[in-house]
Parts: C-alpha cells; structure tokens; sequence
C-alpha cells in the first residue's frame, strides 16, 4: 500500500482485542488460522478457522475407481500418509472380503511404524522450534530424512508413498533394504540421548511446556482426544493393543502413558512412541527375514474391480490418534461414499479452542503443536 | 524407432530485461541490485498445500538453503520470493492474492508440482484452482508432486540466475496487466472482490503504470472508497459472494 | 520440574562432528524411484490402458502417422503423452501397462517457466534426452494386471470321441465374470477384428452383467453370434494387449457365453432393433447361403429391401453346416443364428442350384442386384498317383457327405493328407465314426510342414492327439496304395523344405524316407476352390478374372454392374472374413440402389 | 453371527424401540433404528450405562433414490471395547434431525461438517457457521446431485498445451487422440 493510503486504526473502546493467527503465520501448522480474542496478552477467546486445505477428497474419492484412490488418500495427511494408506486398504479388504497375505501384513506394519517415526521426530522439531529450540528443529527434520531415504528405496518416493494396496502392498522390500533399515533405526537410537540433553531435559522446554495446554483425562474423553494426547492424560488407549489389526497382535510393545495431560506430557508420550516403533520394526524386520510369501492378494483387472455392496468402518493408530474410514459401497467400481475422521479433527477445532483460553498469546503455538494437529486432515 | 520431437532443452522463453528508457546509471544501477537479490532471497513462510513439507529439509542442514542466501521469512513485506507448494484451494488463494499485493517489488512466485500447472491430483475438485498464472505472474515452476528437496534447491538456484541476469521481471506484470488479473480474480472470488492494496497507485509509484493497467475490471473497484476509514483488510476478505 | 539449562549446551559437542550437509548436486535418486516417464516405443503398442488407469487424466493418447500400425498384430501408431500438470507419480500406469514398456526412471528435475514444456511423449531418452536409468520398473511383483484366462470346460476325451457333443462346454457365469472383468477395454480386437466387432462393449457388458446390452452390441456387426462365438478363427485374441505378457482375453468364449445366456427369442428381438419397417421396393437375389450370403440378406432385409437366397443343398448354412464338424458347431446353434436371419424378412430358398433350376440371367432380370456368395466347395486333389481311386475323397466332400447325414462307410482305418484345419475336421470326423462303429481309432495324418508350421490350430492339434489320432509332421505323400482293386494305404516320403529360396511352392523329398500309412480311405484336405460353373460362359467372359479367382473391388462389386460377388470364393476359408465381406457387399448394394446404379436390365 | 452379546448393551437393546444389530466385524456391532427419533434416546443409554463415552465419528450418506440421508454414529466403549455403529435414516427434505452435541461434544464438529457439505440441519447444535466452505457459493459438495468436474469446466480453466512437437506432429496429420 502506497504510504498515503495508510490508515489510523481506531480501537473499540474495550480492554480486549481480536487478533488474526494464520493462515500465514509461523506459529501455525500448516495453513490453517485462528482467531483469538485477547485480554492483554491473555486468551480470552479462540475461533478456529479451517478450510484453507480443502481439496474435496471425499467427493473425489467418489469418482475415482477403487485402485486410482490409494494416489489420493496419502495426501489427506501430509506428515504421516501412510495410516491414511492403511485405513482405506483395510475398509476396502473388509468389503471386498480380501485376504492379505502374511508377508504383506508385515510389511505393512513395518511402514505404518516407519512413517510413526517420521511424524514423531517431525512433531520434536515442529514443538521445539514453537519454544525457541531451533537446533532440535534441524536435528529433527534432518533425522526424518534418513528415514525418507529408507521409504524412497522401498516405495519408491519419499513423502507420498502409495505403497499400500487394497489386498497386500505394491512392491516387496529391495535388496539389502532391511540391512539399511537396521541401521537407520540404530542411528535413530542413538540419537535419543542427545534428543533428552537438547530438547527433552531442556529447562525452556520443560518449564513452557509443563502445565501448558493442560487436560485432564475426562476433558480428554469430552472432547473426543485420542492418540498420543490421549494418552498423556494416563488413560492406555492404543488401537493397535485393544483393536489389534494386521500383525500388531503378535508383537510386544507397551501403550505409553504420562499423567500430567501438558504439552509436556504429551511430547514425552511420543518419545516413549518412538522407543516403542523402534522395538516393533525390529521384530517386524525380523519376521520378514523369515516369513515368505506371496505380497498380494489375487486382484482383479483394476479397471474393472467392483466391491460388493456394503459399508465398513475401519480404525488405524496413526501418529495424531484415532484414524478412521467410512466406506459405503453400492457394489460398483466406485466407492458411494468415503468418510475420512483423522484425529485432527477433534485436536484441532474444539479442543483446541477449549485448551487455548487463558493461555498466553505465545503459547498458542505450542498448544497446537503439543497436539500434533494436522490441518490437511481437518480440511480433507 | 521414430524420432520424436521430443522436448528437449527449450530456450528460455523470457521477456527481455526491462531497460526501455533507463539511463545507463539507472541500468548498471538495477543489474548491480539484481545481483545482490539473487543472492539474499528471502521466502515467505507461508505452507499453501502439500509441497511445504519438503521445505523444512530443504531449508535445515541435509539440504540446507542458507549457504545460497536464502532464509524463510515471516512477514510479507520482507519476503522476496512466495512459494506455492501445491494446490491452492479458493479461500487460500484469496489470501495469497492479499500476501501478494503486499509484498514489495521485486518480488518473484516459483509454483511447486503439478497443482500450481494445470490442476494435478485435484484436476476434478470444486474446491481448487487449476491455474496459478491465472491469478499471479508465475516465474518458475518444478515438475513433481511433490517435488524434491533437490529439485527445490535446483529450481532455487536457477532463479537466483535469471534473477541476476535481470530475466526475472514477471512481477512487473501483476502492476502491467493489473486490469486483466483482477478480472480473473473477480471471476471466481464475485465481481465485489477488492483488495485494500492501492495496486494501481503502486504501479504508478513503480512506473510500471501501463495501458492495461486499469480496464474495465478495475472500474468496477471505484464504486469502493477503499481508503475510507472503517473500510479495509478484515473487511475485503470478509466479502462473500 | 524445571529440566536442565546446561545439558542442552552438549549439543555444542556437534561442532567437532562431521556436516550431515549434502553437496549442492542433485542425488541419484533410489534404485527404484518415481521420476519421470520412460517408454519403450519398440514395445509400446499404443493401446492406451495408460491413460485409462491414470486417476488424474495426464495421459493423452497422440497419434503419429509415421509410427507403425498393425491391426493384426494389435499395435495402434499412438503414443502416450504425459502432462505433469496433472500426474502425481503414482506409477499405476507402469503397473497396467500390458506390455511392460512404459516405466518411470530416476530423473526428477524438470525447472521451466514455460507451461508447454510440461507437456511431454516420453521415450526411452527420459525427459531432457540424458537417458536416465529406470526407477520404477515393471517387475514381477507390481504387475496389475489378471493375466491367467478362466479355463473352460471341456468334454473328457473319452465321453466326446463316443458322439459328435460339443467338446467345449462355455463359461459358467463366476468365469464369465472374472474373464470378463481381465478386459482392459483396449480396443485393440475391434481394430484387428475383419468385421470390426464392439467386442470392449460387449465384454464390459457381460462383466456388469447386462447381457440385452452385450448381445446388441454384438450384433452391432455380427448376425453369426453363435456361430462366430465357437469356431471364429478370433484375430481379435491375437491382437488383445493382455498377450504380451499372459494369456489374451477369451473373447469368442465370452460372445458365445454371451448369446447363450438369453432366450433364442430374446436375441431375436434384440437383433430386430433398429430395423426399417418401410418396403424399399427393391429386390436383390443371393447366390448361397454361408456366413456371407446371409450377413448380406440381413443387412439388406433390415434397409427394407425384398432378399431372397438361393441355396443348392437341403438347408442354409453353406460350410457352416456342410464343413464345419457338429462337435464344434452344434447344429441347433446354427439354426438359431438362421432363424433369426429369416426373422428379418430373408427369404431362404433350399435345394435350388443356380444353373440348374434357375438361371443367372433369370435371376439378373428378376432382381435388382445379383450376390455370388457360393463359397469354396470343391476339393482340390493331390494328384499323385493313385489318387483318382473311388476310396480317395476330398475332405470338403467327406464333410459334406457326413454332415448332410447321407449314407457312408466307415472305414477302419483311413489316412488324412494336409495339416490345417480342414484336415483336422476330417481327421476327427473319422475318428468319432470309427470309435462308434468299431470302438477304437486308426486315423493318420500326413501333413507336409513340420510341426511348428502346421496351419491348424494348436488346440486343434492337441486334441487330435487327444482322440487317437496320429499325426506325422513333414511328410509328402508320394503315392496311394491299390492292391487288387482295393485302396491299402498311403506311401509317403520325407519333406525337407515346403518352399525354395523365392519363397514359390516347391517340395523337396528326401525319397529314401519312405513309409507307408495304412488307410481303407485316403482323405486329401490340400486346399478348396469354388465351383463356378453355375456362371454362364457369356458372363464369365464379362468378368474380370485374377488367376482363377473373381477380381472384385474392396466392396466386393464385379466388372458388372448389377453383380456382387463375397465370401470365401473372394477371400478364402473364413467365417469372420465372410461376414466382413458381407457387410461391405450389402452396404455396397444399399448405396447403389439409393443412387439407382446397379440396377439390372 | 455371534449372538453373544456384552451384557450392558443388552439391556440397552432392549429398552429402545425399533434397534436391530448384527455382528458387522469382530467386536463392531452394526445397530439399525427404524425410528431415527430413538437414536438420542439410545445414545444417552449407551453413554450412560455402557461406558459409551467416546463418539468417533458420524458419517453421513447421500441416498438420492431413496430421498434419504443416512446418518451413521460410530461410538466406542474404552471398557467394553466393542465398536458401535448406528444407522439412522432420515428424509432427504427437509433433512433436519436434532444435535447430540449435549450428549457427546465431538459431535459439534461433526454436525457442523455435515451440515456444511450436505446441507442436514440439526437442531440445537453448538455451531453450524460455515466452517470449511465460508467462501463457497454452491450448493453443499457432498451431496450426490452435485458435479464436481461440471463444476470445474464451469469456474476454471484448464491449460491448453500447445508444445512445438504437438504443432509439428499435427502437421503431419497427427495429435492428441481424444
């Protein structure tokens, strides 16, 4: 605007003031934008405001045949897109009545943990760099990326992998891939030390994130919270222990819980997240050493493959919580209708709106990272 | 096996450095400033779609883009460069268009991936824009979808050459042709839309004031006192349909 | 808790490690990576299943006029065009791809701020020419495709050799459905197809299970359904995209399966679809009712016009009925087909003999236009010596003498000359004869190309072996044996080459390899001809003749202006071909009565 | 299908009129309502009395031939740990039912998308502005009478390439085959 044009901006004679977060605006995740309410530097009120990722999936998902739709659902979450993979593959096999063979089903737990990982050490850099830490950011980004190096030799690509396919997986682990693997995951475990010393065990972590964005474990159950945050408020809700799908029965981990319900907690509920994925994908690296087979189920010609009619509710563990697909088919090579609830949805819009007020203006940020919400998932 | 007229390696198909009446001080001047933007470019921290998440690996250590002189930045007016990764859908474009405007001259848009083209995934989506030139003069654009943090750097690093070549003068267009891409903003966002930035007046500040400037798009904007008080930003972009 | 302020500062202990930062130059990307699009123009047959199974619409088809086009052989001189203004590098296209030739490879910069160079026909170079490895390949593991056709059932060879049933039962509808469901909708067998059948829509019809629409789809272009849905000689499966890399699409079973699934009544009025209610006034006379005598009348009597058949033999049918054996082609199916043809208005004249009964130049005053359709009835004989015997029969003979049910002695063992398809019907016939009247099989066949060159069929070939017959691969056959009056078998020499080096016909014998077959009645099937002497010596005279065979143009019209000539008598041996042939007559003919040519005197 | 059944939902079964269930998949329970005006009653005995605390989600479906919408609550039990689903039908005009957002605060989020995209009122519920689609003139997406790809051929543009080998190859008689 040219200077002449400026304007004087004239206040309501009020003590509060409204102020726009985002969509442009390094606090938020993703493009995504809140309107706050503020008492000095106080929240008095916040309004969420999505949409600004709206793509339309689920009406696309409408026009597309069952197979072209594993290109569309990664892109539902962009930091963890392989859950969105695994939830719609399952609500299509539990349709269908497809079979998935033994080695797919490990190989597809061994992406779904591999792509935890990436969330999780995404989500230590996302929540540090909200408090100022910004070296852990770099460590963060930069130790996800030996892990999309260990996805791009597997799936061929590494942020959008659509390498999970109603009835089995699209391709079977290159050469040498699981040795590479080892090592990625050993490296990583060996970074978690210095993660404790940098970020973890940082006093300006620990003192802005303890007893920030608190919720206690009925406000959590209120609101819908699942996941990770969940968990921070010590109720042991993991979908992969109490609804066991693939091969998640026949591995040991334990469900992390912390009891503070805090950004705090809530980041070393996912520490603890990360120890686990490791122990899981050693013992899934250690069942595809062994177990053969073939990696898909039989399938039809895919441009002509109807699912019989039929609706099918489908849940996945994701790294944010509770993912879930809605499946409706009227028996044509087409799904009637695709429901996608990503646990961002409940984290982003009413809980975060609720944990927001009285924080601090700088904290809000943190409450929406220490949540780990994901705008593309709420906008679909 | 026959010989397709495949694409090669096209010439670069851009306007000629915009020298018309300039002094000779005026253009030495300019191509020393060109040389120095290429080498500080300041992107604005702004995540329109899928493609922003390969930039925090391009921008952190692996891939790290501050060796080349380039460093997110936080508000418009300081930023140099909008990226668009990925798809825009119709109500961030409205505030892309309102980032935009607000950003000084010279300033330069890359396009990430196939949404930014000719729709990518969302060819068929109600709720996405198909075209970003349509919109915004376009300097660059990556193929992929989405791309890699090599091909963001690759395509940073050619941009910083036509920048300091003096071939990156695009932006010029927005304040050229103002009439013809606020008609196609109009077009989709309702023929009240309006931004509270004086674009016109800038063009004339900018000398880039030209004969397709104003038209009969920009007519429809008199009706609007926009610099009254009481009337501006919150308000434009709470214009509905 | 307040957590640590000087545990953070270890991190400084980084400052003495190595950079993890990469060198500005891009990366080779993973071994199997998405990047841009190769394609193999060599194996790339431009069928188009690409830019089906793209979810974003990026890949058109182009067509270059300077690229290779072979029907037959299921190739289209079309090119995939990527537009990454829209692909998402899901790589659904390589793992369709039926013949494996297009692949993504590890190339993944492309800067322009140019739209058009977004827009691009890979081949192998990659995008900028620099030939980039391939990333995401076709490999055993991601192939998309279901490429093992549905088995059919047939008839076990004991149960069949005892009558003449059918030896191939059709689909049931779960492997109607899962061959159906194979197609890729391609469109490769309309192209190959002589009479270009809409054989995509009917398959995607059977696949959804609308079998009213299949069956007017088929008979879009083909009154023989039935017919055509078990004895087709099916180029279209020659040229299916799914052959390159498994089985093709069973698509005559499917037609077969198809018609058989509605009421005879049911496809009759599904064929009356569409037809013209108004008399034209015309009349037209064809001569023999084979396939292409009859899709001629039925294209004719649907424009409105009067069409009346004349056949020589008992019933309509020609070769079909006469040639072809009942265990391939049950006779009710045939009817079915004919009757439906008669439903139209087609009126079927049997028993009478153009040059006997009637006259040509009758006919060519009574009717507007005049068809020759009389087919390749006569045998052609080897004329070696002996072979004027009474016991030596001609197979077109043998079959029509078996099929129209006269009297015939069976005999105990009897030896076949020729190695395509007509000599396997003989072969087969004579063996079923036998098994009934003396429980066991003693057939030979003598064929003169190895057996790699053998004109049969494979399955044909199978399934003679099958049923006891045997068969001698490159052997010539020097002489019939006659003892007494009586005909004792068949002597023949090795066959070293069929042809010289010009490619001409010109046996060579390796005469000390002599053997002799034993045969009570020798069978020649060495090639037909058509029987033209129902054409007066006036007119042939006016005809154009190319040796030996009547000259006609691509819509089958003669030297005359009111005589049409089709089917096998132009083309050679072929249902499919004759139906083709046909259609152009009888549309030829439509064409010339509405300019009023052709008319005769 | 099981017909064992987790005692507290028994009961709760059977005290509301019109529920019918089934064995959908292990441990989720498909329950029909014949009478969409029963399922609040229903929910707040599940929520009460079976530890149905938390609403996953509610799905809605565009039945155009029938002139239905169908509305799926999809309800889990962290005790009992047996997933609910419940199918409601409602009549696709007015397409109005009342909120649940009282009983179960996820709903709020739900109701309102719905009500975004397909147009169902709900009465009582905590907020039904725009949420998603604020700067959206058309008719709600998500209903099937809707066409999205018309949409697009009407509002937007798509690039017509015009590469130099397409000009060349259209001089020979070739191009894009459509």
């Amino acid at each position: 605007m040219h200077p002449d044009h400026y304007r004087h901006t004239e206040l309501p004679p009020s003590t509060e003031y409204e102020l726009y977060f985002g969509p442009n605006h390094p606090g938020i995740e993703g493009n995504y934008a809140l309107k706050a309410r503020l008492a000095g530097d106080t929240v008095v009120a916040l309004e969420a405001d999505g949409g600004y990722l709206h793509r339309g999936f689920e009406k696309l998902m409408e026009q597309r045949l069952w197979i072209q739709n594993i290109a569309l659902v990664p892109r539902i979450c962009v930091p963890d897109p392989v859950p969105m993979e695994e939830t719609y593959a399952r609500a299509v096999e539990t349709l269908g009545g497809l079979e998935v063979p033994e080695r797919a089903q490990w190989l597809r737990m061994l992406v779904l943990e591999m792509s935890r990982l990436t969330a999780h050490l995404f989500y230590f850099g996302g929540h540090a760099a909200t408090v100022g830490l910004y070296t852990n950011m770099f460590w963060g980004v930069s130790d996800r990326d030996r892990l999309l190096d260990c996805f791009e030799q597997l799936t061929g690509a590494r942020v959008y992998h659509m390498y999970i396919t109603p009835g089995g997986v699209r391709r079977d682990t290159p050469p040498g891939f699981l040795d590479s693997l080892s090592e990625v995951l050993d490296y990583v475990e060996g970074r978690l030390p210095k993660f404790d010393d940098l970020f973890f065990d940082n006093a300006v972590l620990v003192r802005r994130a303890t007893g920030t964005g608190t919720m206690d474990q009925a406000f959590a159950i209120d609101y819908g919270v699942t996941g990770p945050n969940l968990r921070a408020t010590g109720l042991a809700h993991d979908l992969r222990r109490d609804y066991p799908y693939l091969k998640y029965a026949e591995v040991e981990f334990d469900v992390i819980t912390e009891t503070a319900g805090d950004a705090y907690a809530r980041t070393l509920v996912r520490r603890g997240e990360v120890i686990e994925s490791l122990r899981i994908l050693r013992q899934v690296i250690d069942k595809l050493r062994s177990v053969p087979g073939p990696i898909r189920c039989p399938l039809p010609n895919p441009l002509a493959w109807r699912i019989p009619a039929g609706d099918a509710y489908t849940r996945t563990e994701s790294s944010k919580g509770e993912l879930a697909y809605y499946i409706v088919s009227d028996g044509s090579a087409k799904p009637w209708r695709v429901h996608v609830r990503g646990p961002s949805q409940m984290h982003a819009v009413q809980t975060l709106e609720a944990l927001c007020v009285g924080a601090r203006i700088e904290d809000v940020a943190q409450i929406m990272f220490s949540l780990d919400a994901c705008p593309p998932e709420v906008d679909r | 096996m026959p010989d397709y007229p495949i694409y090669r390696d096209p010439p670069e198909q851009c306007r000629t450095p915009d020298a018309e009446e300039r002094s000779l001080w005026g253009r030495t001047l300019e191509r020393i400033a060109d040389h120095c933007r290429a080498r500080s470019l300041f992107v604005l921290h702004y995540c329109t779609g899928c493609g922003a998440i390969e930039l925090p690996p391009s921008m952190t250590s692996r891939f790290d883009l501050e060796r080349v002189g380039m460093q997110p930045m936080v508000t418009p007016r300081q930023a140099d460069l909008l990226l668009i990764t990925g798809y825009l859908s119709v109500k961030t474009l409205k505030r892309v268009i309102l980032t935009y405007e607000q950003m000084q001259g010279p300033k330069y848009v890359m396009g990430f991936g196939s949404c930014t083209i000719n729709g990518g995934m969302y060819w068929n989506s109600y709720a996405t824009v198909k075209r970003l030139d349509q919109y915004l003069p376009v300097d660059m654009y990556i193929a992929g979808c989405m791309p890699r943090p090599e091909a963001i750097q690759q395509a940073f690093l050619q941009l910083m050459e036509k920048i300091d070549s003096g071939r990156a003068q695009n932006w010029k267009e927005y304040y050229r042709r103002y009439d013809h891409y606020l008609g196609e903003q109009q077009a989709l966002f309702g023929e009240q839309f309006h931004t509270p930035t004086d674009v016109i007046g800038e063009a004339r500040h900018y000398s880039l004031f030209g004969p397709e400037t104003l038209g009969e798009h920009t007519a429809k904007l008199a009706k609007y006192d926009l610099y009254h008080p009481g009337q501006g930003a919150v308000d434009a972009l709470e214009v509905k349909r | 808790m307040s957590g640590s302020l000087f545990r953070p500062l270890k991190a400084l202990g980084t400052l003495f490690e190595a950079p993890i930062t990469l060198p500005m130059a891009p990366r080779p990307a993973a071994e199997r990576y998405r990047g841009f699009h190769l394609n193999d123009h060599n194996k790339c047959i431009g069928c188009g299943t690409c830019s089906r199974i793209c979810d974003n619409a990026a890949i058109r088809m182009v067509h270059d006029p300077e690229l290779r086009a072979d029907p037959v052989k299921g190739i289209r001189a079309e090119r995939p065009a990527i537009d990454y203004g829209r692909c998402c590098w899901c790589a659904l296209c390589v793992d369709a791809c039926p013949t494996g030739s297009l692949s993504l490879s590890r190339e993944y910069i492309h800067i322009s701020e140019n739209l058009d160079t977004f827009f691009f026909v890979p081949d192998e170079q990659g995008m900028h020419g620099f030939g980039f490895e391939h990333g995401w390949d076709k490999g055993d593991d991601n192939d998309l495709l279901a490429h093992q056709r549905q088995p059919m059932a047939e008839v076990g060879t004991e149960e069949r050799l005892g009558d003449m049933r059918e030896i191939v039962l059709g689909f049931d509808p779960q492997a109607a459905l899962v061959e159906a469901s194979r197609c890729i909708q391609c469109g490769l067998c309309h192209d190959a197809c002589p009479t270009h059948m809409h054989a995509p829509e009917y398959i995607r019809a059977v696949w959804e299970g609308d079998f009213d629409e299949a069956v007017r789809q088929i008979y879009r272009t083909m009154p023989f359904g039935s017919v055509c849905g078990r004895v087709c000689t099916h180029r279209c499966e020659s040229a299916c995209s799914l052959h390159h890399r498994g089985d093709p699409i069973a698509i005559r079973w499917l037609k077969r399966y198809a018609l058989d699934q509605l009421s005879p009544e049911r496809v009759g009025q599904i064929a009356s679809e569409g037809r013209t209610r108004e008399k034209s006034g015309r009349r037209i006379a064809i001569i023999g009712s084979g396939p292409a005598g009859l899709t001629t009348a039925y294209d004719l009597a649907r424009e409105g016009h009067t069409v009346v058949v004349y056949e020589a033999q008992t019933e309509p049918g020609g070769m079909m009925r006469y040639g072809i054996p009942e265990y391939r082609l049950p006779r009710d199916k045939l009817d079915q087909d004919i009757d439906i043809i008669r439903a139209q208005g087609v009126e079927i004249r049997t028993g009478i003999r153009v040059g006997e009964q009637v006259t040509l130049e009758g006919l060519a005053t009574e009717y507007d236009a005049v068809v020759v359709a009389i087919g390749l009835h006569q045998g052609r004989s080897t004329r070696i010596p002996g072979s004027d015997h009474p016991a030596v029969m001609r197979a077109v003979d043998l079959l029509r003498t078996v099929w129209s049910g006269a009297d015939f002695e069976v005999p105990r063992s009897a030896t076949v000359i020729g190695g395509g398809n007509v000599a396997m019907d003989a072969a087969r016939t004579l063996a079923r004869l036998q098994r009934r009247c003396f429980g066991e099989v003693q057939v030979h066949l003598c064929a003169l190309e190895a057996e790699e060159g053998m004109l049969a069929d494979r399955e044909e070939i199978h399934e003679a072996r099958e049923e006891g017959i045997r068969i001698n691969p490159s052997r010539g056959p020097r002489r019939c044996m006659v003892e007494e009056g009586q005909l004792t078998g068949l002597e023949t020499v090795a066959c070293l080459s069929i042809f010289d080096d010009t490619g001409r016909f010109h046996p060579r014998y390796d005469e000390e390899d002599a053997r002799t077959h034993p045969a009570e009645l020798i069978v020649e099937a060495v090639g037909q001809m058509a029987d033209i002497a129902l054409l007066p010596k006036s007119i042939v005279e006016q005809l154009e003749w190319e040796r030996g065979r009547l000259k006609v143009d691509n819509d089958g019209a003669t030297a005359l202006p009111w005589l049409w000539a089709a089917g096998d008598m132009v083309e050679g041996p072929d249902v499919v071909h004759a139906v083709a042939a046909g259609h152009r007559v009888a549309s030829s003919i439509h064409r010339s009565l509405q300019n009023n040519r052709g008319l005769t005197t | 299908m099981s017909k064992s059944l987790p005692t507290p939902l028994e009961g709760v079964f059977r005290r509301v009129p019109g529920v019918r269930w089934r064995q959908q998949a292990e441990r989720h329970l498909r329950v029909e309502l014949s009478e969409a005006e029963n399922l609040p009653a229903l929910l707040a005995l599940l929520k009460g009395e079976a530890g149905y605390r938390h609403l996953s989600a509610i799905s809605c479906v565009d039945w155009p031939d029938a002139d239905e919408f169908e509305l799926v609550y999809h309800l889990d039990s962290y005790t009992t740990q047996v997933l609910i689903s419940a199918h409601i039908r409602l009549p696709a005009a007015p397409g109005r039912y009342v909120s649940v957002s009282g009983l179960y605060r996820p709903a709020g989020f739900f109701e309102r998308d719905i009500h975004e995209m397909f147009g169902v009122q709900f009465e009582g519920a905590l907020d039904l502005r725009p949420f998603i689609l604020t700067e959206w003139g058309g008719p709600p997406p998500m209903r099937k009478s809707f066409d999205t790809e018309g949409y697009v051929r009407d509002h937007y543009q798509w690039v017509d390439y015009g590469p130099e080998w397409l000009a060349e190859l259209e001089k020979r008689g070739g191009g894009i085959v459509e």
